[in-house]
């Protein structure tokens, strides 16, 4: 294996080394066949796995996803791709009403280990229907665990543990992030699903941020150190589990909270963080709670709006520099 | 068909009858909460499905679908049990009618999405090919299902990749309250539809539980043997509203009376007479039937409620419910 | 009109009165018509307005909403039901990426004047996909308001004001409070949206409630008097606009804020509130913010099971008087 | 066709290749960003249906739109300004390549999720029956589309309702990368759909802007008449990969060169010649096409970038976007 890997590698890296390892992961979507993929996150698949177990479909979410649930209830681990995350609204009853109710509507008698991969976030320009960060739809539901890495060995060992988990995963990969590289992790790596990461440490202000908000976030603690504002970045990894643990120990040590969310401010996933150390971490809190969102709109195409919509180091540093002045 | 079975399966209709009977009378009595879809009236399309299917094939349904869940497999009891919210019910009381459910017998669920449980079925046949297995797999719906988006990918899924699936339509003639013919382009909204899938599409009388058998055995053969998905669709009608709040008053009188007359039951009955079965067997059926259903009542009854706490479990394969760490 | 009017009858009445305003607003819908709909919440329009205006679907609703949309673009007031509020799932595409977005994508060249109206939340033994509260999804989508009203003069006023909004408007109608009853509003009566209601004083801590939540807080209120305490109780009445002037403002004279939510607590809509809260009203707050929120589990059928999962006044009052000992 | 008005439709399908030709050059100058979908090759579907539709009736396209947008009246300019994210774009640099609107002249959208316009073409066309005009709506859309439950949906729907609504596929043998007879059940994924609906579903050739013409005008006659919606399945191909970084290298050579062969410009061409047009009259055509297109460049490459606060207005109808009070 090369020295360095991107991350759109790591998306078929992860999943061949699971295929590898057990015959009953089959993957199934539109083009990730011989094509590799809209985004090439599939690459190789086809080659090295073949027809029966690397699937082409119609343009059919609803189909997609429902046939990966009767398989996974039935003995098979399906890796499901929805193409684009804003388009998990086409297949929204699978992923809202029946996979992540089917166990427990059942007492228990089912499980659903299957994984829908989908290509999540914004920035490159690609307008309302086709830039959402829509992670923050999943976590709306009770039943679905939530994964979104941040770099390529985190999104092999992360996938990972989707694939193995006996739970159904939405596994957001991030479009932004995909041509970025990485140390490849080494065999068998395995990323937990629920641990969050410290990525930086810093003892003035607790930064929380997922997916391609994690660079956002590092880029910005990188300039706040030159003005003498140490910054600690946690990885969130996962939205369920998620690891308030992680990010309430960081507070004890500085105080200071913000989230750092691609996804709209109204719905979005740091608003249920900031309720849960508003509770539990109330007495560690120095000054208010600030999130650093998208702005609650769509996304526009242009770049200079885009910008304007979605969180960028210039928003989280002048953010953080107001509330460290606090 | 020869008598001992068809007696068999007369029986299991019965039992399917009386347990939707005392659904309803315990729902009277306030010990059944929630809503109850009856499937009365049905009972032919599942028994008869069901005896032309394998033990370890998969069967999908409805919120009607206390029919499907005991012709699959669930005892009167277990099925009381969950309508009434005890603990040993089928789904530990957290299901409900609309979700009765018995994966150990291939039961894999009551659905109460409208066509949800319809790629769910091709995605169980896809993963039956994928294992080298033979099963097949049935998906239950209703006349309504047919006009919505998961029907129409679900058998262009099934048929392109030609999964062993059976989708079974029970045209009941009424979604709802409104009669399927004001919603529908087609005059059978199934089977009509079989040509936009080049698959087959037939039609047979649902209330029959002999034709029933008959031609979901000649499906699931061919399916089992390769050649694809089919659709069948049933005719029949329900004996009750919708569900329990309805007293389904926007059905013609003549055409309530017209299918009464065509029950099932009454169907079997007189297929059991031509056989030379005599009266004696079939009353004693009827009883056999009867008295499975009141020990059933009884036994629910006595059966313990939930703990609340288990409220909080099975949502995760490791029986917890913790979203966070 | 009578002294008393259910908040069924309220929904009916609510849409009447728009059709005789303006012959732009029509109704479609599963079984709405001669039926008057699964819960009777449009009974009596369809003998009054005739088929052209109250028109019954096949069971379609991505076709139900989709139309609504093509219908609100050219010309008409579209009231589309969705049965369950569960079943936004089904056509949530409609919801997330094309009613909110159309007039955004297109620079402002069209509107979206429709309401999709549609049974929300549990209580009633309906099992996991009949049951859910799912105002929190639509709080996801910037581009939707979001309306769920509590007595039946709230639910004219604001079918009013949803029906005459040049935007689109979700409403939820809550299945719990069906039956209840309230004095029947004047004519012409409009509840403006995004304009919450202090439904009770109280100078010691700040419920903020919805639907059928807003009961449930009222009554926990009158227990807490009992111990001395005094609980304010406001309505959000919406979720978007979402009325934080209002929170703001009643948090500055409490200093504590409960959030009684029956959405699950994971991304739920008191997140949202909370998150503004810590930030701006940071300053105002003497304890931790609590939430009572829907468990984070799919809704269980049997009553025993349900009630362990719903709020209720039981666990308002422990979560109060526990937040009033801090 | 006469042959000015033929030679007018040939000229109009110039100006959206050299428009197309234009922007793809830009995407390579780094001018056009995010991503597009080459219509070329497809013209005369667009020009040949619009050619048949009244200024008043309703347009639904997809991502792949930018000659639905400019037959339906958006100019070269409008529409580059757009795709190179300049403030005077068709949606002011909000919409994009993938979302070309012009509401004005009754162009109602490009939608980007597939087959997500259906039922609101349906509902344009329902809308119109309310108002008591004789409006139509036309939704176009591709082969892949066809898959969708949304089609299903919007189908059976504008069936029931009698809807005066023309669903017009756009048949290039492809979804992205993978050939639509892969994946679907039926030989012509629209046509063979019709009777599953009850209503007409015919072919033509989609590169023959004459016959397209032709065919649409009859089949809106028919649903302005309330006879009723139709589907139509135009067959074409797309000279370029998918999107802007697709070669298209999954397509057999063959059959890139047959279809190349089948240039609706040329089709037009030589039904031009046939008329007695004289070349000059057409070389006169393109040249002015060139010049439009050639001075929209210049004019979108000059107009201004748009105000970044401009991103957080019109998400209301007032002009505002803010969600809180
Ligand atoms: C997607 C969806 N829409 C609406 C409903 C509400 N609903 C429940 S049953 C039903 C009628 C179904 O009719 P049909 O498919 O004919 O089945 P039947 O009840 O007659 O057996 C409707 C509309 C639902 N459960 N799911
Ligand atoms: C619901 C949905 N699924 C997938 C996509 C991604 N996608 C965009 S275009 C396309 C292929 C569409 O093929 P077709 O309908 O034949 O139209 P064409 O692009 O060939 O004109 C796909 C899969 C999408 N935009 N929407
Ligand atoms: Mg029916
Ligand atoms: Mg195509």
């Amino acid at each position: 294996m090369a020295d360095v890997i991107s991350y759109r590698e790591a998306v078929a890296e992860g999943i061949a080394r699971e295929m590898r390892r057990d015959a009953a992961v089959v993957c199934l979507g539109e083009d990730i066949g011989a094509a590799g993929g809209v985004f090439k996150t599939t690459a190789g698949l086809f080659e090295e796995f073949g027809p029966r177990r690397v699937w082409d479909t119609p343009i059919s979410e609803q189909a997609i996803v429902g046939a990966a649930m009767g398989a996974a209830m039935t003995g098979m681990r399906p890796v499901a791709e929805i193409m684009f995350s804003d388009f998990l609204a086409c297949c929204w009853d699978y992923l809202a009403n029946e996979i992540p109710k089917v166990r427990y509507m059942t007492g228990g008698q089912v499980t659903v280990p299957l994984v829908v991969r989908t290509a999540n976030g914004g920035g490159l320009g690609f307008g309302a229907q086709h830039s959402q960060a829509t992670e923050n739809w999943a976590l709306t539901v009770p039943g679905l665990k939530i994964a979104a890495p941040a770099t390529p060995a985190d999104v092999i060992g992360m996938m990972a543990a989707a694939i193995r988990s006996d739970d159904p995963v939405v596994f957001f990969e991030h479009k932004g992030l995909l041509a970025s590289k990485g140390p490849p992790p080494p065999p068998d790596h395995v990323v937990e699903l629920g641990r969050a990461a410290v990525v930086r440490e810093g003892a003035d202000v607790t930064l929380v941020a997922l997916a391609a908000m994690v660079p956002v976030a590092l880029r910005a603690a990188a300039r706040l150190a030159e003005d003498g504002i140490e910054a600690e970045v946690v990885d969130l990894r996962c939205l369920v589990p998620l690891d308030m643990s992680t990010v309430l120990a960081s507070l004890a040590r500085t105080s200071r909270l913000v989230t750092v969310e691609e996804n709209p401010y109204q719905g979005g996933w740091g608003a249920t963080v900031v309720s849960v150390v508003a509770d539990e971490g109330f007495g560690l809190l120095d000054a208010p709670v600030r999130r650093v969102a998208g702005e609650c709109v769509p996304l526009p195409f242009a770049d200079a709006l885009e910008e304007r919509v979605i969180p960028t180091v210039d928003k989280v540093v002048t953010t953080v520099r107001d509330l460290t002045a606090y | 068909m020869e008598a001992p079975e068809l007696l068999a399966l007369y029986e299991q209709m019965v039992v399917v009858r009386r347990t939707e009977k005392a659904a309803h009378d315990l729902f009277l009595q306030g010990l059944v909460k929630g809503t109850t879809h009856l499937a009365a009236g049905h009972e032919a399309i599942a028994v008869g499905a069901s005896a032309a299917l394998r033990p370890d094939d998969y069967v999908f349904a409805t919120y009607r679908g206390h029919h499907h869940a005991m012709a699959r497999g669930a005892t009167p009891e277990e099925c009381l049990a969950e309508l009434m919210s005890r603990a040993t019910g089928l789904c530990g009381a957290k299901g409900g009618s609309m979700h009765l459910t018995k994966a150990a017998t291939g039961m894999l669920g009551s659905y109460a999405i409208v066509g949800a449980h319809l790629p769910m079925a091709a995605g169980a046949a896809w993963s039956a090919r994928l294992r080298g297995t033979d099963q097949i797999a049935v998906a239950f719906f209703g006349d309504g299902a047919t006009n919505i988006g998961a029907f129409h990918e679900a058998l262009n899924l099934a048929a392109v990749w030609k999964l062993p699936v059976l989708f079974v339509c029970e045209n009941n003639l009424y979604m709802e309250y409104t009669p399927i013919a004001d919603v529908t382009a087609v005059a059978r909204p199934a089977a009509d539809r079989a040509p936009a899938y080049n698959i087959p599409g037939e039609s047979v009388d649902g209330n029959d539980v002999v034709a029933v058998r008959d031609a979901v055995a000649a499906l699931a053969r061919r399916a089992r043997a390769g050649d694809g998905p089919a659709l069948l669709e049933a005719a029949t009608y329900r004996h009750f509203g919708h569900s329990r709040s309805d007293p389904a008053t926007y059905r013609p009188a003549e055409e309530v009376e017209r299918w009464l007359k065509h029950d099932p039951l009454d169907i079997a009955r007189g297929r059991l007479t031509e056989l030379g079965v005599p009266e004696d067997a079939v009353t004693a059926a009827d009883e056999r039937a009867l008295d499975v259903v009141q020990k059933a009542v009884e036994a629910a009854r006595n059966a313990p409620a939930p703990d609340p706490d288990a409220a909080l479990t099975d949502v995760w394969a490791d029986g917890g419910g913790a979203w966070r760490t």
